[in-house]
């Protein structure tokens, strides 16, 4: 009991940040079709800014953690004005190889800023340690990562069904040439979600970055995650990467659990599995 | 004697959405038959079907008597298939002639050859040339599909099906897109065809399929509507309330 | 122009397209004189030699097939592990163990084509990763078997052809890989050149028509995948067999990366992109690398996001446009 | 942009070298060590520790050397492949003509580059690369770094002894952690203590957590835990702390990786108390230790960190700089190797040394050091020494 509330904790923890970055990654391949593998990017600029903030300039955890945001999907509107427009439309392996060349260019550019050591994070005393909830004391940080998760997603979901904004991304998603001649401006639309997907990438990687250290090959290192949760989840789908977060995260973590020595192997069989099965992922339009 | 193609109780779904509901359709040889529907009626989906760009939730599909209905596209076309595409779906970069050849590399079971240089092969490059000059565009041969007008691209997709030897076409809408001062010459090239070969013409424009089918079938939200001879299907009423109605100004 | 002139012409385009051309002896030219004028080099060299042949073999799937993978160090690493287990185990005769590297490559690729070739895009990207990192775990974990992380040791390669050693100068390695990549060379430029490959550059260029012609595309795209894996599966047993050591990283995401992108540099869908690329990267990489790796980086991440954005088809695409231009205002 | 500027002072003083070189009579001798570090990605920073260690030895010790005799290194980047080391390595000999081959980070590119000096009869001093076999593949190559059965195998005995018979172990599925996780078992098993479990993690993990709930699981008194150094370090220790096994009372033991000392400001509060074996402390007390410190804040200022790896970069200099001295910068591999193997140093920042003259391992103190906090900075604090320590692999395997 103990080890399956253990592995359902961890991999809750893990499952969040997992969706929080990837659920962007999954609708600008599902909206704008772009194979944006430089995502990660976007996640450790978040984390970068964050950290910097609190360990450069004493701002308090909160507030460092929305500057992440705000910053980052303000940054990330320019890099898609400046780059990703251009190759909208255009084969995968220019897409491909774009993002790959964004990604070697921010890798060596937070070397040189920041060197090449991990940015070290702490949380602030009121979320450090263990709380006690009289049954089983669980890690502070990482209940706060939870709870924190799930309120970002119901919000982000309330939000793309609630509003004009949400119902736009989801009629191009849907059918972008419909979309258009009913008179969404495509170009901008395509903007915003972008700087929305990269916020919450943003958002992940700070909240994330007592899992996922902060360091200059982040966005490489971790990509494999990323696109796992995606394409498991089904590319432009919003629900689907939660449920593939969920499923990595968790089982990812019980198998390291139970069956260490395979850890690794277990999850890349899964998700060759997995697609063999659901080509377009659990959530995927075929 | 069986029909060229025949289809029972031919359905596909896509989730809750039936976008063809158990068409039963047959296609006599050397036939000229048409299907014509309103919008999103369900005629490429049924195209995609016979050819096996999709395959059917349920129902049967017969070429020459034979069932396909589990075989690939590729075999289906061994059997006689050939289709049009409503868009051109030429390699814009090879020359006409290429084009052309690629068909006929294929159907003569030379195209999977890894050893001999493309063009060795003097049969291919003939008969490739055969075919553009039964069509009239074998001037065109050496030009890259890319710098043709429309018009003519389209009978080079023609002459990409014809290169196939086909004992069926399916022709989504071949004039379309096609200046009007042009899709003469196409319903020419149609009318001219060998008799031995049935034609499913799908089209929109109701001078072109008046003028060339002999039949007509009515598709409507993924289910026959009606079937008959032109003057038929031109004086049912259903037809115009649905169809007619929408589209040929009174 | 008339009939009669015009069907000669279209047919004289079509035969004449795998004659060989006078600058396609250049690349043997200047290989066969590096020998000569670059004698402290040949150790690059054979690297260079062998890096263009894994090249190729993306090169085939990539550039003519379309289909775009992130795996193909897998079957690297297959061919580099056969020809090192058979140099470890008493069997140092390269010759054979350069087929049997190859073949053991093409069995693997046989396999995981006819399981994954069926989807497409990211789907398809994600199952050749997969792939790709299970194999390299398995190798990592048969440590026994494959020396793990610390490589595998103890390789004895015979002499080639039971007269030229493997030398300190690698005189021996370079031209023995020289000698291979021709052969690759005439096996890609007549599969480039044949029925069979122009029929791939159509399922690349258009799918849907390939089907509707009748061809077999899943059965083409699992041939040449095969085809393409035993190119790999060969450099690497080169590798193993000039540097007589087999580490994990032979299969890692990385070497995959980088013949992706030294193929881009060159030319993707062009015989000659990766003579080009893969000399042109290795090389400014060996000069410029030393002198500040971080910078490296940064610079090859940019000239990646420059050869997309305003140069598609790589140097040999520039060259081909500046040709063009030049012919336009001659 | 210390540690840059640091470098750049550094490269100006290697130029000054050059230019005094080259102002020589043709008749002087220069000596060409060819150095192959890994300076480019994931592992860069590891060579550059290394690199630091290599230039401060060179930069200090110029009198030292014999009049007329000029050092020349020749740096290369191996990218931390074995293949492209291999290379470097036969370029540097065929095309530079160094004299002695020196560095490397990773052991498969130590072991592929081997073989070839033999075939050359290059001396190669490894100054990092640690795992066990490397020295066996050639009797050309001398070690300066460590093996980690070396540090693993007497902290098993140390932890039996002071801290509980119970222990578990999580090592990096993959050689080196197989070393440490055998040289521990054995020292652990030897002085009287059980394995509760053993636990190989994926090399690519992110999260230590769940691993560490199944150590909690276990109830050991002592968990052992081997990881590459580096940034997993850190994850290592917030896992530690937010799994509670910290809470728990499970000590956390393992070899200087865990806690690398420039890693340490990362850590947060979870190192202190770990105890860790290592061959080196910039927190030790030692005059020469102190002094390599003094110089090593004079060329790359104050906040740059030394660790073991520095010193063996050092070291190995100070090795390759005992053998020009004895032979007046003329020497052949055999000559070179004849002095290397028992060369001995007592004056190495991390106490005295020794190449074993049989195994052509360094032979070395081993120091088990407690993690504390010293003028509020983590630091790792030696409190027991374990003197002249050779590598207890290759006692217990004998060479076939």
């Amino acid at each position: 009991m103990s080890a399956a509330l253990s592995i359902a904790f961890h991999g809750v923890a893990y499952a969040m940040v997992l969706y929080l970055i990837s659920v962007g990654l999954s609708v600008t391949m599902g909206l704008m079709g772009f194979v944006n593998l430089a995502h990660g990017v976007f996640a450790a600029a978040g984390g970068y800014v964050m950290t910097r903030l609190m360990n450069g300039h004493g701002v308090p955890f909160p507030l460092a953690v929305a500057a992440a945001f705000v910053v980052v999907g303000a940054a990330s509107m320019v890099v898609e004005r400046l780059l990703y427009r251009r190759l909208y439309g255009a084969d995968e392996l220019s897409q491909v190889l774009m993002s790959v060349g964004l990604i070697f260019m921010s890798v060596a550019g937070a070397k040189f800023l920041w060197g090449p050591l991990a940015q070290p994070m702490t949380p602030p005393d009121y979320l450090s340690g263990q709380i006690d909830l009289g049954f089983r004391a669980f890690p502070a940080y990482r209940s706060f990562l939870i709870v924190a998760g799930a309120v970002l997603v119901t919000l982000l979901w309330l939000g793309l069904e609630r509003t004009r904004f949400g119902a736009r991304i989801r009629a191009a998603v849907d059918n972008r040439r419909m979309a258009q001649s009913i008179g969404i401006n495509t170009t901008l639309l395509f903007t915003w979600t972008f700087a929305l997907g990269s916020g919450l990438a943003a958002l992940g990687g700070a909240l994330g970055a007592e899992i996922l250290a902060i360091d200059p090959g982040y966005a490489l290192e971790h990509l494999i995650y990323f696109l796992i949760v995606v394409a498991v989840g089904g590319l432009g789908s919003i629900r689907g990467p939660f449920f593939a977060a969920l499923l990595v995260g968790v089982t990812d973590t019980g198998f390291k659990y139970l069956l260490p020595e395979f850890g690794a192997f277990f999850i890349y069989a899964l998700t060759l599995g997995l697609l063999l099965w659901r080509p377009q992922g659990l959530f995927g339009r075929a | 004697m069986s029909a060229a193609l025949e289809t029972t109780g031919l359905c596909k779904n896509f989730g809750a959405l039936a976008v063809a509901s158990a068409i039963d359709f047959r296609l006599e040889r050397g036939a000229r038959h048409a299907l014509i529907g309103p919008n999103g009626a369900g005629k490429t989906t049924f195209i995609n079907l016979v050819t096996g760009a999709l395959r059917p939730s349920a129902g049967r599909i017969l070429l020459d008597g034979g069932d396909v209905t589990a075989l690939p596209q590729a075999q289906r076309v061994k059997r006689g298939l050939a289709r049009t595409f409503q868009i051109n779906t030429l390699f814009r970069g090879l020359s006409v002639l290429e084009n052309v050849c690629m068909a006929i590399s294929e159907r003569l079971g030379v195209a999977g050859d890894i050893h001999r240089p493309a063009g060795s092969r003097r049969e291919v490059i003939d008969q490739a040339y055969a075919a553009l000059e039964r069509l009239g565009i074998a001037d065109d041969a050496p030009r890259l599909v890319r710098e043709l007008p429309y018009g003519r691209q389209r009978l080079v997709e023609l002459a990409v099906a014809l290169g196939l030897e086909p004992k069926v076409l399916l022709l989504d809408e071949p004039a379309a897109g096609v200046p009007s001062t042009e899709s003469g010459i196409i319903v020419e090239v149609i009318e001219s065809l060998p008799q031995d070969i049935a034609l499913l013409i799908i089209e929109h424009d109701m001078d072109l399929v008046f003028r060339l089918a002999r039949r007509i079938t009515v598709l409507v939200q993924g289910a026959i509507l009606v079937e008959g001879t032109p003057q038929e299907i031109a004086a049912d009423p259903r037809v115009r309330e649905v169809y007619l109605g929408e589209h040929v100004s009174p | 122009m008339t009939s009669e002139t015009a069907a000669p012409l279209a047919v004289e385009a079509l035969v004449r397209g795998h004659r060989l051309r006078l600058v396609e002896i250049a690349p043997w030219l200047i290989g066969g004189l590096a020998y000569f004028l670059f004698p402290d080099y040949l150790a690059l060299g054979a690297q260079i030699l062998i890096g263009i042949i894994f090249s190729l073999s993306l090169d085939l799937i990539l550039g003519y097939a379309g289909i775009v993978t992130l795996g193909q160090a897998a079957f690297f690493g297959a061919g580099a592990y056969t020809a090192g287990l058979l140099a470890a185990h008493g069997w140092g005769e390269p010759l054979s163990a350069l087929v049997a590297a190859g073949a053991v490559a093409a069995i693997l690729g046989l396999i995981s084509g006819a399981i994954i070739l069926r989807t497409r895009g990211l789907t398809l990207l994600m199952l050749t990763l997969m792939i790709s990192f299970m194999l390299q775990e398995a190798a990592n974990k048969a440590g026994s078997i494959t020396g793990g992380a610390d490589g595998l040791q103890g390789m004895a390669v015979w002499p080639v052809l039971g007269v030229f050693h493997f030398d300190l100068y690698g005189r021996t390695a370079y031209l023995y890989c020289l000698a291979v990549l021709f052969l690759a060379w005439l096996a890609a430029r007549r599969i480039v050149h044949s029925p069979f490959g122009r029929s791939l550059t159509g399922i690349r260029e258009n799918e849907a028509r390939m089907h509707a012609i009748g061809s077999p595309v899943f059965g083409r795209r699992l041939v040449i995948y095969t085809i393409a894996a035993a190119f790999a599966g060969v450099a690497g047993a080169l590798l193993a067999q000039t540097t007589q050591f087999v580490a994990l990283e032979v299969l890692s995401f990385e070497r995959s990366g980088a013949g992706l992108i030294m193929l881009i540099i060159g030319g993707v869908g062009r015989l000659y992109g990766p003579f080009i690329g893969v000399p042109l990267y290795m090389i400014a990489q060996d000069r410029f690398a030393q002198a500040d790796p971080v910078y490296w980086d940064f610079w090859i991440g940019l000239l990646l996001i420059l050869v997309v954005v305003f140069a598609r088809g790589g140097v040999l695409g520039l060259a081909d446009q500046l040709r063009r231009r030049l012919r336009r205002t001659r | 942009m210390i540690e840059r500027a640091g470098r750049g002072r550094l490269a100006g003083a290697a130029a000054a070298a050059l230019a005094v070189a080259l102002a020589l009579p043709a008749a002087a001798q220069t000596v060409k060590v060819g150095v192959i570090l890994t300076y480019s990605g994931a592992q860069a920073s590891l060579g550059d520790q290394v690199d630091k260690g290599i230039d401060l030895y060179v930069k200090e010790h110029a009198q030292d050397l014999p009049p007329g005799v000029t050092v020349s290194l020749v740096k290369r980047d191996d990218t931390f492949n074995a293949d492209v080391a291999k290379r470097l390595a036969q370029e540097l000999v065929t095309r530079e003509h160094v004299n002695i081959l020196a560095g490397v980070i990773g052991t498969p590119a130590a072991n592929a580059i081997a073989p070839l000096a033999t075939a050359a009869k290059v001396p190669f001093v490894v100054m990092n690369a640690a795992g066990v076999t490397t020295t066996r593949l050639s009797p050309y190559v001398a070690r300066v770094s460590f093996t980690h059965w070396q540090l693993s195998l007497p902290l098993g005995r140390w932890a039996a002894q002071h801290l509980g018979k119970r222990a578990a172990t999580a090592v990096s599925d993959f050689a080196p952690g197989y070393d440490g996780e055998g040289g521990f078992s054995k020292g652990f098993t030897d002085a009287g203590g059980t394995i509760v479990g053993a636990i190989r993690m994926p090399i690519l993990t992110l999260d230590f957590a769940p691993f560490f709930e199944r150590v909690k699981a276990l109830h050991p008194d002592v968990l052992y835990v081997f990881i590459p150094a580096g940034q997993e370090a850190t994850a290592v220790m917030k896992a530690y702390a937010d799994v509670g096994l910290k809470a728990a009372g499970v000590k956390l033991v393992g070899p200087q990786d865990i806690v690398t000392d420039e890693e340490l400001p990362n850590m947060g509060d979870a190192p202190e108390g770990v105890i860790t074996t290592g061959n080196y402390s910039p927190a030790a007390r030692r005059p020469q230790n102190l002094a390599f410190l003094a110089a090593w804040h004079r060329a790359y200022g104050d906040k740059a960190v030394a660790n073991f790896m520095s010193v063996a970069g050092w070291d190995g200099m100070a090795a390759i700089y005992s053998v020009i001295k004895e032979t007046g910068g003329k020497f052949d591999g055999d000559r070179a190797m004849a002095i290397l193997r028992g060369w001995t140093d007592k004056d190495s920042p991390r106490g005295p040394i020794m190449i074993d003259p049989e195994t052509r391992d360094i032979v070395q103190n081993v120091y088990i050091r407690r993690t504390e906090r010293l003028d509020g900075h983590l630091a790792n604090v030696e409190f027991e020494t374990i003197e002249q320590v050779k590598d207890p692999w290759k006692e217990l395997n004998p060479p076939k």
